[in-house]
């Protein structure tokens, strides 16, 4: 099959023309792409049928532009269960030459993130007993500034602890669809120190970011989550 | 924990049996990071792993930097305090009938937390590898804000539309307006009016309000200023002629008026 | 030419791949085409040329990649001497161009659309001359983005002027079964949207919508229907 064939998989019928010229673009293709390519941030599915023609499959038209720029130097993804133009993973190293060296994130910081991103919603003080670190406070303030943590709500526990999950701004920067699209604790066996078989007494947490409350958390109280996001003190890679 | 009291770089602790395990001080996120560390060292699994070997490293390695007077972290100190505490429980037996957790249940709980930590840094390390926004990947460079839904759609209903077109006609309009003449009560309809009703009033020679009297014969509220301005000169102009009495017993209280005409006067 | 063959102009030998699946895309227009989305501002052809691979030819390449692109959502056009990817003109309307939705229509489109209603079929000069002033060519755009208003025709008189008249669309948004549901004088004076005291010489007249011209009015040409609804340039909403 070709690419053009693949780039048109759905020709309506009576709109091929003549093979003299181009066949003219499938309009809800186009309509498709440009709403995709002007956004630059991902779409979900109802705000692209919203914009498109009445009638129009926006799921067809999205499997077929997702074939159609497969093999282009930016592809169509799926990012949080929407929809996102991005470049190629391998010409990352060629265009980040021209870019300026992005913040690298502290150790700290990355195994902070893992553990949000599968243990949440999870505590402070939980984090803590895990990494067998006391966490500094610049390290959650990176992480939240960034928009990839935010505070869910409150553990119905003593001394109330705010509790933290990752956002879907997390997925998008990951490029991940769902937090399920992490690998599973146990599938990840980096220097073969975790055992592979399923230890009984351990249950490894599917990663969930389902935004409702668990059943120990309480809602935050309003004026906390207005106060979001604060502000990295001092260097915000610092670190424990 | 401050990881920066840390002042030396790197030192070498020899572990009996082992070879030189050459230590960062600086690369280590607290004791259970340093036990993960030396754990490794043993090559098995972590459902294997000697606690009891465990502990033996970390005291040997807390006992080394005391030695060349490194300053460790205070929980450095109490790990070591408490895996001082698990070796002897681990070397003998557990005492009938104690409290608590069996130390086989204490190194099999620090294994626990061993592994959870050695899976997150997998993890760590796997979130590293993805490939980022920004790093490898890279989304639109200028995007634009999209509509927030498809065509402009403009508000307008059809009350605005009438109201415009209202208004634009009537500006227009009034280039070639006539004004409706305002309706006010004349002095002289005013007098003819009072008359007429005095008339009636001089058979009973009574006083009677004049704002009663004017009430009865306006009924647009809005004719009422005037009807009452009027009124009141052309009662004055009555006054003045002889006609009639005026009496108001202090200011804005109702006036009074009565014909001096009586009756008889009236019938000759 | 195929679109096919102009996003390919130069196979690298050695890269082109057997037929099952789709050829492999010209290494050298993929990053052009990801350089050229991930960039902030338009690049000039140096900056290009330096980013590409030692020895490939920038211009050629850019004329692949701006035929490749020129049925699509999104075009690579040429500003300013330099080279940036930009949504498609015809499909400027899915941008947010200035303010955000709902937008309320300005008091000059609204009269010049109850102008239009009433009047239609009404030349610009005549919209001017009821209204007392100029009318601004944004305000038109406005309403023949919207879809409430059409060409319907040219006003056989000098100069030939376009004439306006209403559409479905209009009916519809505005709940009206026909044009004739407009109020006329009496109602209009009757709910006080024309004062009474003032009406002595208008006249409201009884609207009409029907699509076939009038005697007065000759067909548009061809040409100039399809070139129908215009962009609206600069501010639509500004006025008089």
């Amino acid at each position: 099959m070709s690419a053009d064939a693949a780039r048109r998989p759905m020709p309506a019928p009576g709109t091929l023309q003549e093979a003299q010229s181009a066949p003219a673009r499938d309009p809800g293709l186009r309509l498709l792409e440009a709403m995709l390519f002007a956004a630059g941030e991902p779409l979900d599915e109802a705000t692209i049928a919203a914009r498109l023609p009445e009638g129009a499959d926006a799921r067809a038209l999205l499997t077929a532009l997702s074939a159609d720029y497969a093999d282009r130097g930016f592809n169509l993804v799926r990012v949080a269960g929407k929809w996102m133009l991005r470049t190629a993973p391998d010409l990352g190293f060629l265009l980040a030459r021209d870019k300026p060296e992005p913040r690298r994130l502290s150790r700290a910081a990355l195994e902070t993130l893992a553990i949000i991103a599968y243990h949440q919603p999870v505590t402070r003080a939980e984090i803590e007993e895990i990494r067998g670190v006391s966490t500094n406070k610049g390290t959650l303030d990176v992480l939240l500034a960034a928009g990839w943590v935010r505070l869910r709500g409150r553990r119905r526990s003593p001394g109330r602890p705010v509790t933290y999950g990752t956002t879907e701004t997390f997925l998008v920067h990951y490029g991940l669809d769902a937090i399920q699209d992490l690998p599973g604790l146990d599938e990840l066996r980096g220097t073969g120190l975790i055992d592979s078989r399923v230890s009984a007494g351990l249950t490894v947490p599917l990663p969930s970011d389902d935004p409702g409350l668990k059943d120990d958390e309480d809602p935050l109280e309003p004026e906390f989550e207005l106060s979001f996001a604060p502000e990295p003190e001092g260097d915000p890679d610092g670190e424990d | 924990m401050v990881q920066s009291q840390f002042t030396f770089d790197a030192d070498a602790v020899r572990q009996a049996g082992e070879p030189a395990l050459v230590v960062d001080v600086d690369g280590f996120e607290g004791p259970l990071d340093l036990l993960l560390a030396l754990a490794r060292t043993q090559k098995v699994d972590l459902h294997r792993i000697s606690i009891l070997q465990l502990a033996e490293q970390y005291l040997l390695f807390v006992e080394e930097a005391r030695r060349i007077r490194l300053e460790l972290a205070a929980d450095y100190l109490v790990m070591a305090a408490w895996l001082a505490y698990l070796k002897s429980r681990l070397l003998l037996p557990d005492p009938p009938k104690e409290e608590g957790p069996s130390a086989s249940d204490l190194a099999a709980d620090l294994a626990e937390r061993l592994r959870r930590l050695e899976q997150i840094r997998a993890a760590a390390a796997h979130l590293a590898t993805r490939d980022r926004i920004g790093h490898e990947v890279f989304a639109r460079g200028a995007p634009e804000p999209l509509q927030a839904a498809g065509p402009v759609v403009y508000e307008a209903t059809l009350y605005d539309l009438l109201a415009a077109y209202g208004a634009q006609r009537q500006k227009m309009a009034l280039s070639h307006v006539r004004f409706a003449p305002r309706n006010v009560i004349s002095l002289a309809e005013a007098r003819d009016r009072l008359e007429r009703l005095m008339g009636r009033l001089a058979l009973h020679g009574e006083w009677a309000r004049l704002d009663g009297f004017l009430l009865n014969w306006i009924a647009d509220p809005k004719m009422r200023a005037t009807a009452l301005a009027s009124g009141f000169s052309a009662t004055l102009e009555m006054v003045r002629e002889g006609l009639i009495d005026v009496q108001q017993e202090e200011s804005f209280a109702p006036i009074w008026i009565r014909s001096r005409r009586d009756a008889s006067e009236e019938g000759a």
